[in-house]
């Protein structure tokens, strides 16, 4: 079930999602990390990060919401610790950045582009821009755009840059198009929502952070439409589908709609062996609609109704 | 930073589930779980079944665990319903399958020596101490218990601790049984006349930080099991910190579920659970991801 | 338990919402019309309309999806049938009214605006401007404002003109403060936010329109979020919150946010008794923290912690 | 248009949910629901528990209904398991409460002579014809049964169906029972042999419309229950449309929860389930209401 995002072969299409697995330690007693298809790294910044005040989630209706504050060590102990101990877990590390500035990206770039076993590098670009009034790049197509060059800049050729957007904005179809303008190799697709929940005894806002990300089942339906409109508008540019999946079928709909990987992540909140059981799980999907490889379906949902070969195979 | 045990995630069969007191007494088949238990660690149980809108693992203490049996290893926790998680579980009835995850965490570490120890439960908090009295036993130790709750009916395990306890000391906030007060009301004295060098305690935060400076200002060292709401229960997630010093003095936002829930008394900053201390390190970030 | 939302009264806070309550009627065997907030009737357009084909929903986690295509009878049907009845029930109406152009826009206002009864008007701005592309009013301020000031301009002063917004634009104070200043009375928010499902058969989109909008539980912390952004902004404009209320409890954390009522949706679906219900369950809800009127609680939860006296009557 | 019956919203309790062939009879303590049911008219139940992230009710048949007993009146459905709500429902015990509203729809509008009668099922479709017999027979018409499936186990109501019906033809698509192909294989010949002026239908949309035809052929009504996709269940949402032709010749998108599920044959336009004829009422929208 080998497959490939932009240059880059993974073991399975079904990766962990940056800041659901931290850097792949936790999840070794329930799960082989060099059989899944990725480790992408909880977002790492330049210094370390103390991260938010507790509360820091809330359980919502098939979802939750967070707001953890990229809590981290910071990028210097990051490359000399999780990173070595992931490439010799024989792990596929794609390592997540995230910055407040376009300097902080760049520097991040920089050093990430020295270490040694990368495999991608995924930017992180829902973050305020301390230099643009605190506005999140991602929701601004210019600045995304200078976020992902600068980082582009750092990084060598051979290791493809992942911009990571956020569902939030008007037009996702035009920050899609502005990032890999601004040379992205692929894109990840999508961050968290923004969310809000109360709290029953304070009537405050429940999390520390005021708002944060929503996460979960409760959106995959919002992450495969932002999947379903880039892959109609650049059907060539490699996807990674994120948002709310928990099993081989919600994978195989990100497929389906655009996406060549997927990423899990709140899902191994609920069952630590996600990654690689909706990789067994997909793995049956295909096998029902007699797919020989995920690429197979690969925008497949695109199709006129009738023009797949696919259809025909299943029986539910 | 490192998952001492192996934890394990096994799909397993409810044996029993009966109500004592306020709180409901869980026995789930969970064959494997037994062997890796040490005392103040806990499990993570999936709620609500497959098709739930709640997709997060709700935490308990393991109260008690027996490797074989008839129907292989068993896991007992012990709860109050707080929500809909556990008012689903309350539901649970023999027979029914419950995932579970565990042991998590860091268990309490057990003194070298022979000596006089203090145990002190807050409500459903004294669960995890019975197990942790017999390992302190197993090393001569004598073990001392203080019962906490608001009322009677919310105490735990009583008659278990006058049974196995050299002594058994209680106190309910309306006095509806033992000394009416706060486990701090006790537990000055009893250190004083057992002159027990270490408190180990299970509880609201309120109670864990009260015993931690009782203890503090007594000389004698305090081990306390926290509560955070935590999200994955295996180190990945991050939500469920809290303030603590390490031993090169810094104050780090550390994870409950994977360096605690034990933690020393002496290094939480209590006062500051819920905020990021002034010179946490990495605090204050400016900006940063939702 | 009686609100004012610019400046009409309502027997509770809890409304039934646009499309999720038909003209009130079918809904009578399961509550008494004239005892809930209000019925917003499903969005009316100038002429008939068949709708979209089925499949025209599916189900999600906490979820539903919708493409209905706005099937109705037009404004004179609705005019002469459905307004007349509800009038005649004792229910206050709120007319919801949908166009794809400014013109249309000002003609069902025209005529809504002669109609006796009318307690307001709701603007369904989520539509396609046929005159701009496709592209939906609601994602752009300028033609937001637009829609709303044609709207006004063709109904009598004493009747609120609320415009209804999306949630699916990058900033969401923009648009309220664009159609606020084009003549609305009041914010209904929100509507449902863009999403897709791939048939598990055909592995085409599930919906007959492709995409469709997601409601219920599943979306409750993201239009929270959008009235807290809003009350924050302008804490003097009505606001009308919706969006996966599906307790007394729910309706509570948008009264808190910011919301002055609220309305029911997609929980309609489940237990056709909701408007009724929750206004029942907020009735305790307030009682539980000793809130004499629900006016006391809205936007409580930006007050700064410790500052409301409500918090010291809970005990949860 | 009209909500012809007044349905009920009741959290009734299960009586029994016992396996039969490929499907499950569930029973339903339900006062109330019994005296308003009229044959062809539907159930609309809860599914999931109160957690649960299944939002939409699943509509069935109502198979049998009694008024009172030991128990209060109770409503019979007979269902497959086609998903995760079926599947739920499937592992309801005695005792579990599940939420029903009923009865919902138009029911099977009854001849005003005795004439002979022609009711045909496909699979789980029988169900409901059983209760419409009972009413034909108490007006005078003879009832002639055709059951249809894809293989044996999936005919549902043999045996009731020979005990109360003056004939029984049976059709299953693999030949397991009876003549091998489908229900309209057997129809023509009994349609002509019995004379039977009205044929009901109920079963998979492919073999309404099949029936249908034949109906029309021969000269025949067909009144035939059909099942859309709902939201609501009770005319709210306009989920349930098919393309109907009306009274005045107009084609109208048509909700099948209130104004079916009972259609007469001749006025769905079948070829064109799923689509938007041209020259519907309202047809095209340009734009629209996502
Ligand atoms: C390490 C640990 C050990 C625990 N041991 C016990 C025990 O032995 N017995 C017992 O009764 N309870 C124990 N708790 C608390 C127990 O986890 C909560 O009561 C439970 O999660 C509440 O779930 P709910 O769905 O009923 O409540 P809800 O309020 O509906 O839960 C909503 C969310 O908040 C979280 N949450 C709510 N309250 C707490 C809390 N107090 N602590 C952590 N998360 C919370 C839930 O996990 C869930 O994600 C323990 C918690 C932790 C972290
Ligand atoms: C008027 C009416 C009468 C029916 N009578 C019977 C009956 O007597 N026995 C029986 O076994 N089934 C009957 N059905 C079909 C039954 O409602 C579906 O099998 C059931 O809803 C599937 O739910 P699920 O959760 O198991 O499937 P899922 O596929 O998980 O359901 C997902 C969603 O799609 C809807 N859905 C899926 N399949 C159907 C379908 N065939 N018809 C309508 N909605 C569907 C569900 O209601 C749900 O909202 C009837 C349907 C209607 C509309
Ligand atoms: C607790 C938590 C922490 C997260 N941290 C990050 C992060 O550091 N960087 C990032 O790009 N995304 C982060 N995300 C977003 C996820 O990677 C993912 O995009 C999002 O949660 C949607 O996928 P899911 O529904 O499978 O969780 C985080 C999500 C959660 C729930
Ligand atoms: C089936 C359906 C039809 C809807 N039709 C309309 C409509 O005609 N006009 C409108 O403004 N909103 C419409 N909505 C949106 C709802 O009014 C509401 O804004 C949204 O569903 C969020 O609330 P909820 O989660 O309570 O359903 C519709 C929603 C659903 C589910
Ligand atoms: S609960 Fe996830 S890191 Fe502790
Ligand atoms: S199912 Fe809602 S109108 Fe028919």
């Amino acid at each position: 079930m080998t497959v490939e995002v932009a240059g880059v072969r993974y073991p399975t299409p079904v990766m962990t999602a940056s800041g659901c697995a931290a850097a792949g330690r936790e999840l070794t007693p329930f799960l082989d990390l060099a059989a899944i298809g990725a480790v992408v790294t909880k977002s790492v910044m330049l210094d370390a990060r103390s991260g938010r005040a507790t509360p820091r989630m809330v359980e919502t209706p098939s979802g939750m919401l967070n707001s953890i504050g990229l809590q981290g060590p910071g990028i210097d102990t990051f490359l000399a610790d999780d990173l070595p101990w992931l490439v010799k877990q024989g792990a596929q590390p794609v390592v997540s950045i995230a910055g407040g500035s376009l300097g902080e990206y760049a520097e991040l770039a920089r050093r990430v582009g020295m270490a040694p076993g990368v495999a991608a590098v995924e930017v992180n670009i829902s973050c305020p821009n301390v230099e643009n009034r605190g506005l999140v790049f991602a929701c601004d197509p210019f600045q995304a755009a200078r976020v992902i060059s600068a980082t582009r800049r750092g990084i060598p050729k051979d290791i493809p840059v992942l911009a990571k957007l956020s569902p939030d904005v008007t037009d996702i179809v035009t920050v899609a198009e502005a990032v890999m303008e601004g040379g992205a190799s692929g894109l990840s697709m999508v961050n968290t929502t923004l969310g809000l929940a109360i709290d029953p005894v304070t009537l405050r806002p429940a999390l520390g952070g005021v708002t944060g990300g929503l996460s979960g089942p409760a959106i995959r339906p919002l992450a495969l439409r932002c999947v379903w409109q880039v892959y109609a508008a650049m059907p060539e540019v490699p996807i990674i589908g994120i948002g709310g999946i928990r099993t081989g079928f919600d994978a195989l709909e990100f497929l389906a709609a655009g996406a060549s990987a997927v990423q899990v992540g709140t899902s191994t909140f609920h069952d630590p062996s996600s990654p690689a059981r909706v990789a067994d799980e997909l793995r049956s999907e295909l096998a029902l609609r007699a797919a020989v490889s995920p690429r197979e379906v690969v925008g497949v949902a695109h199709r006129p109704a009738g023009t797949s070969a696919l259809r025909a195979e299943v029986s539910m | 930073m490192t998952v001492t045990y192996d934890p394990l995630q096994v799909s397993g069969r409810v044996l029993s589930n009966d109500r004592v007191g306020a709180y409901h007494h869980l026995t789930v088949v969970a064959p494997g779980i037994a062997e890796r238990t040490r005392p103040g660690t806990f499990v993570a149980m999936a709620v609500g079944g497959e098709h739930t809108g709640m997709l997060l693992r709700r935490s308990f203490s393991i109260y008690r665990t027996r490797s074989s049996g008839v129907y292989g290893g068993t896991v007992e926790v012990v709860f109050a319903v707080a929500g809909k998680g556990t008012e689903w579980l309350a539901g649970l009835r023999g027979g029914d399958i419950l995932d579970v995850i565990g042991p998590l965490g860091r268990p309490f570490t057990l003194p070298r020596q022979p000596v006089p120890c203090v145990l002190v439960g807050g409500g459903y908090g004294t669960a995890p101490l019975f197990g942790l009295a017999d390992r302190l036993r197993e090393r001569g130790c004598a073990v001392h218990m203080v019962l906490g709750a608001a009322t009677e009916t919310r105490l735990f395990g009583l008659l278990e601790a006058r049974r196995t306890s050299q002594s058994v000391e209680v106190s309910t906030d309306d006095g509806s049984l033992g000394v009416r007060g706060q486990v701090t009301t006790v537990l000055p004295a009893l250190l004083q006349r057992t002159g027990a060098p270490v408190v180990y305690a299970c509880g609201p935060m309120a109670m864990l930080r009260a015993v931690a400076a009782v203890a503090e200002e007594r000389g004698a060292r305090s081990q306390c099991a926290v509560e955070e709401a935590m999200a994955c229960g295996v180190g990945v997630c991050m939500t469920c910190v809290l303030p603590v010093r390490g031993d090169d003095g810094h104050v780090r936002m550390v994870r409950s579920c994977t360096d605690g829930p034990v933690f020393r008394g002496d290094r939480v900053l209590w006062d500051e659970v819920g905020t990021v201390p002034a010179g946490t390190v990495g605090a204050p970030g400016a900006g940063g991801q939702r």
